[in-house]
């Protein structure tokens, strides 16, 4: 046989080949476009906010405009980008392959769950469309949303529909990592990336389904005027704050805990070195996941919860910032007699580090009581968790796309048109971000479409502004070109061999530089850990004594 | 072949669960139409709660069945708890520092004479 | 440094300010510092363990309990000192004195209004210096937050019940209060100025603010105007907001979105002011609340229309 | 390999795995169902603790006994759905399909009596949200003197409750009509039974909710 029809992509042919497909790799492309595109989307809201923002007065949108223009970004961008994107992408293609599995415990349910995801962005974009404008923010807050238009009925229910394609990519992979693991993969030679998204998914099927009820209680509300929320009707819109951050504090977790695992992943393989505090790390990540669910009440220090809860809240913030920091503390000693290579994905493994880092410490700042009382609901919050998000979050898909690019596509990318655009995402994003802290702490209050009548007391807003939009634009050139070295490399990149980094995780060492249909020609049989680069004789040949 | 070695559970004893299943819930029945104070809701919650250990337990047969099923049961019904625990640290303590009023300021109930 | 403006916050103006200032101040010296020092790390171990062949197989580390133990102690005990210093700032925030002066605060679609206890209501918040002063605040409709930055003083207000804060301001100026929870279309129109006055001063505009029953209709409207926020949506200079100007208002042509039309009379006004979705002049959406049919007395309504009358 | 129905995908190693796995996804599954309610049991907390004696009075107009008889019935599907198991594994399937028929009558039973709970509230005005204007005189009880503050709030909460758990019973008779058939048509062995030993652990979750649901509603 020829090596073409040997592996995934050649398999079979065809647009229903791909859209019937159980093949969990097919799966992770398909999250792969999906994502993607809405993260075009959002990127395009997002400039359009910010180009707003760039000079005082009405820029480019009205202030309704403003409004729609900012829900959406938000929630494209998170219920559609970074809640799916790492588990959907990355989880589907590497996950199964990386434990030695043929796919994951429920092909089928994995597609369904493709479908639901699609099925939920359509419903929000149709709503959007079709029904009419949202202004609601991506918070939904009562009793703005349950006085708002028709079209929130459509995005609580698309927000419904997306979060069970959420739970089930959850729960699926909780049960593969449980009983699909190849002969001697044991739980301690688990992959940092594999034990990140085992505990992202006990996060997916824990919490997801409280933002369900919750979407249901809202719609309800918004239908048939329930009074659960609605204080006009004897509800308690605080209430509505504690379903909704139940959810949407561990859905944090969603999207931070997987890049946490790539950031794992990366630091050994670009360090050939074993991961520092392996066992912490792994199970630091079991214990974020729960610990994620103490804490949403921090988000409503000034909401009027009881201060009891607020003090409750607040110290088990800082239980959670512990471990976080750890984590940072082991990824930078990973490094330490090691072989460190800086290529595309390290550079980003390091930016993640260095961007998170501010998240993280920013984040005990709005952990603090007192000083939250201040910082709340201005553009501190939004620089802190734009850090955590998308330097966080966000980065960390990207460098872990750089990493496993040649495993999913057979190509190599351009390796210095790939550090010309970090260099560029780092310069932006510093630039757009790092001002707003500045802005934030001065006391510009989030969602706000103008600030001309702030100038007088606050003129710096000006410049601050303008330099936060410039930023973005350099940071929209940065992703830019990603997009388009990557389509090149996709068609004209050269081929990859198989294991081009010197990776000691199975779906390096085990599958052609393309995996097979069914991952492996047989079993793999695990005798190391994932990164145990002193015993990788197959990887780098016997070792040579000097 | 694997399934054919799973724990079959006696009729006997399903029966026996069955009964004890009716006779608690002619317990919370009862006792719920008498008044016993504060004691009425502990009750009913303890009688509804060991109803559904028991069914747990024996005809879901997680008693007999992997115990990291038992597990994943007692994480859900953990972290409902503590959704439950901490918003009612919020609800219960309104206005403890006199930051905020609790409850609403504008309806005022009058009760209802019961038949 | 507390007293001190910086880039990073502004010029202090409260009592409270100070101790907000300090503990932030300290979080942030701390955070730089580890930040340097983690980051220092990072870049020196990339550099100096940097890959010299393709061939380099480093040997594992042994991990060094000393090292692990102090990073875990040493964050653990900085953020207990920042929890404990945060709490009992926040209780201070959060507890008045009780010889604080209150004022009474309503926020609404997207105008604040204060109403003082010797009957004056104002626009823009006026409160004497050097004495505590608490406000009582609640909302007409959606959730709204009460935010002076120069205070270092947040809260939201709710519909339905009260919710409280205080401060003492310490030096004679003016002051901006935002809207920092998002509110709808003017949200980031919703301010109102805080205007910090010697006691004397203070007394003196509230007696001239008090309302003695002296006044015309059209000048008891131009009060409820102000009062009710009407001027967020509706300007007197004839430039166009979220509703239409009172500019010349009366006795012009309304073109309506379901295609009639009709003259600006007494009549169509008051209607305007009790049923506002009954018809929808043309290029405005309907977001006037519909409350105030119950919230104004028939006396308000007569006033407020005999102010549009003279625009 | 391969006996009566079993079926073994490809990418399990062997059928003690294929099983788990499938055992272990249901309870998940289980899992996020409990969490989903409990959402409104938080609320039922929540404003029970705010206004108990209108949550109390309110709760006069559900018939208890009514309540109670679901309750029966319900654990008496529990018990024979216990049994089909039982039986499934010994090899005994046309008392599977028995049983399994005895299950769906007893949910439809249930579907039943809350079908003339509801229209009995709804007659009477009883509706969640902003329709609720409760009015007439039922078993002595007049309706009207319930139209007071805060027994919206108790009505709403029992109708999204009773109406998300009545969707599951739904669901349930839905899953077992399919399951009637293919034990009729000896699908299932004691070496591969797993669809029937799901479903079950579906329906016994159905019932545990109700069993929280009845006191909480009917009766305190």
């Amino acid at each position: 046989m020829s090596e073409a029809s040997h592996n995934y992509l050649s398999a079979k042919k065809g647009l229903w080949s791909w859209l019937a497909t159980t093949d969990h790799k097919r799966i992770g492309i398909m999250y792969a476009i999906a994502c993607g595109t809405f993260f075009l989307l959002g990127g395009i809201l997002a400039t359009f906010v910010r180009t707003e923002l760039g000079t005082p007065g009405e820029t480019i949108l009205d202030q309704d405009g403003y409004n729609q223009i900012f829900t959406l970004h938000g929630v494209v961008m998170v219920f559609l980008v970074i809640i799916p994107a790492i588990p959907g992408i990355l989880g589907n293609f590497v996950l199964p392959i990386q434990i030695g599995a043929k796919d994951v415990a429920f092909p089928r349910l994995n597609l369904a769950s493709w479908y639901l995801f699609m099925a939920g962005a359509l419903m929000a974009v149709f709503g959007w469309l079709f029904v009419g404008n949202v202004d609601t923010g991506w918070t939904f807050y009562t009793p703005y949303s349950s006085g708002a238009s028709n079209a929130v009925l459509w995005l609580t229910s698309a927000v419904f529909v997306a979060g069970f394609a959420s739970i089930f990519t959850g729960l699926n992979f909780i049960v593969t990592v449980h009983k699909m693991r190849a002969p001697g993969m044991t739980w301690n030679r688990l992959p940092l990336f594999v034990w990140a998204i085992y505990a992202t998914g006990i996060v997916q099927v824990l919490a997801t389904p409280v933002i369900g009820i919750t979407m249901v209680l809202l719609f309800l509300e918004k239908l048939m005027q329930i009074g659960i929320f609605d204080p006009a009707l004897g509800g308690d819109p605080v209430l509505f704050q504690h379903f909704f951050w139940f959810y949407s504090h561990p859905a944090v977790y969603i999207m931070i805990l997987p890049a946490m695992g790539i950031i794992s992943d990366l630091m050994g393989t670009f360090s050939r070195q074993q991961v520092s505090g392996y066992t912490f790390i792994a199970l630091s990540s079991v214990a974020i996941a729960f610990l994620g669910f103490l804490v949403w009440g921090h988000h409503m220090f000034v909401s009027g919860q009881s201060a009891l809860s607020s003090i409750i809240f607040s110290m088990l913030t800082f239980l959670i910032g512990i471990p976080t920091g750890i984590k940072v503390f082991n990824w930078v000693a990973t490094m330490y007699k090691g072989s460190v290579w800086l290529r595309t994905p390290m550079i980003y493994a390091l930016m993640f580090l260095f961007l998170f880092t501010i998240g993280g410490l920013t984040g005990i700042m709005v952990g603090v009581l007192a000083v939250d009382v201040h910082l709340h609901d201005t553009y501190f919050v939004v620089a802190h968790f734009h850090y955590v998000m998308m330097g966080g979050a966000l980065i960390g898909l990207i460098g872990g796309l750089h990493y496993w690019w040649p495993k999913m596509t057979g190509r190599m990318y351009n390796e210095t048109a790939g550090i010309i655009a970090a260099v560029l995402i780092f310069i932006g994003f510093n630039l757009t971000f790092f001002t707003q802290f500045f802005l934030g702490s001065r006391g510009m209050p989030r969602r706000y479409h103008d600030y001309t009548e702030l100038l007088e007391n606050f003129p710096e807003f000006a410049a601050l502004n303008m330099a936060s939009t410039i930023g973005s634009y350099i940071l929209g050139i940065g992703l830019l070109m990603i997009l388009v070295y990557a389509l090149y490399s996709l068609f004209k990149g050269p081929k990859a061999p198989a294991n081009p980094w010197g990776a000691c995780t199975l779906e390096w060492t085990h599958t052609g530089p393309l995996p097979d249909e069914h991952n492996f020609h047989e079993t793999p049989l695990v005798t190391r850990g994932p990164y145990d680069f002193h015993l990788a004789d197959d990887v780098f040949g016997p070792k040579e004594e000097n | 072949m694997a399934q054919g070695q799973h724990h079959i559970i006696p009729i006997r004893t399903l029966a026996v669960v069955f009964g004890v299943l009716l006779f608690l819930t002619l317990v919370t029945a009862v006792t719920a139409r008498v008044d016993l104070g504060a004691l009425n809701v502990p009750l009913a919650l303890i009688i509804a709660g060991s109803k559904a250990i028991l069914v747990a337990l024996v005809f879901m047969a997680l008693k007999y069945d992997n115990k990291v099923n038992l597990l994943v049961l007692v994480l859900g019904v953990v972290f409902a708890v503590v959704f439950l625990a901490l918003t009612l640290a919020d609800t219960e303590f309104r206005g403890d520092i006199g930051i905020t009023e609790p409850g609403t300021t504008e309806l005022s109930v009058e009760p209802v004479e019961s038949e | 440094m507390n007293e001190q403006a910086s880039i990073w916050l502004p010029e202090p103006a409260s009592t409270v300010a100070g101790d907000v200032d300090a503990l932030f101040y300290f979080i942030l010296i701390v955070s730089t510092i580890l930040f340097v020092g983690v980051m220092g790390a990072m870049v020196a171990f990339a550099w100096r363990y940097r890959r010299r062949s393709e061939n380099d197989r480093p040997e594992p580390v042994r991990e060094n309990k000393l090292v692990e133990a102090s990073w875990i102690a040493i964050p653990s005990i900085l953020v207990a000192i920042v929890f404990i210093w945060g709490f009992r700032v926040f209780l201070e925030l959060g507890i008045a004195p009780p010889n604080a002066y209150e004022i009474n605060v309503t926020a609404r679609k997207w105008s604040w209004s204060f109403a003082y206890p010797n009957g004056a209501v104002s626009t823009d918040l006026h409160v004497p210096v050097n004495r505590p002063v608490k406000l009582r605040m609640s909302s007409e409709d959606v959730v709204h937050s009460f935010f002076v930055p120069a205070f270092r003083v947040k809260a939201d207000v709710l519909q339905g019940r009260y919710s409280y804060v205080w401060f003492e301001a310490t030096k004679r100026d003016t002051f901006n209060v935002v809207c920092a929870e998002y509110c709808g279309t003017a949200h980031s129109d919703m301010y109102a100025s805080v205007v910090v006055q010697s006691q004397d001063d203070f007394e003196n505009w509230l007696a001239e603010n008090m309302d003695d029953g002296s006044l015309t209709p059209a000048q008891r409207g131009e009060r409820i105007y102000q009062q009710q926020g009407c001027f967020a949506c509706h300007s007197l200079d004839g430039t166009t907001s979220a509703g239409p100007t009172f500019l010349g208002l009366v006795g012009s042509t309304r073109n309506f979105t379901d295609g009639t039309n009709a003259v600006a009379d007494d009549n169509y006004i008051r209607t305007a002011i009790v049923n506002p979705a009954q018809e929808i002049v043309e290029g405005f959406l309907p977001v006037m609340p519909g409350q105030y049919a119950t919230t104004l007395s028939a006396e308000d309504i007569d006033a407020l229309v005999a102010f549009i009358q003279e625009q | 390999m391969s006996s009566a129905g079993t079926t073994l995908k490809h990418y399990f190693v062997n059928h003690e795995q294929q099983f788990d796995a499938a055992k272990l996804g249901m309870w998940l599954f289980l899992v996020t169902e409990i969490l989903l309610f409990s959402g409104m049991f938080v609320a039922y907390a929540v404003y029970r603790s705010w206004h108990p004696e209108v949550f109390a009075q309110a709760s006069e107009l559900l018939d208890w006994r009514l309540g109670a008889l679901n309750t029966v019935v319900l654990l008496a599907s529990s018990f024979t759905v216990a049994l089909s198991i039982h039986f499934v594994q010994k090899g005994e399937n046309d008392k599977v399909v028995v049983l399994l028929l005895m299950t769906l009558l007893c949910a439809a039973i249930f579907m039943v009596v809350k079908y003339f709970e509801y229209s009995g509230k709804f007659s009477h005005g009883v509706f969640p949200g902003a329709g609720f204007e409760p009015h007439g005189i039922v078993d002595g009880k007049d309706y009207s003197k319930y139209d007071i503050p805060f027994a919206p709030q108790f009505f709403s909460i029992y109708f999204v409750m009773t109406g998300i758990h009545g969707v599951h019973v739904l669901v349930g008779m839905g899953l077992f009509g399919w399951l009637i058939t293919r034990v009729a048509r000896g699908h299932f062995s004691p070496q591969w039974y797993t669809p029937v030993e799901l479903t079950g652990l579906y329906w016994h979750l159905v019932d545990i909710i109700w069993i929280f649901l009845f006191p909480l509603l009917y009766l305190i």
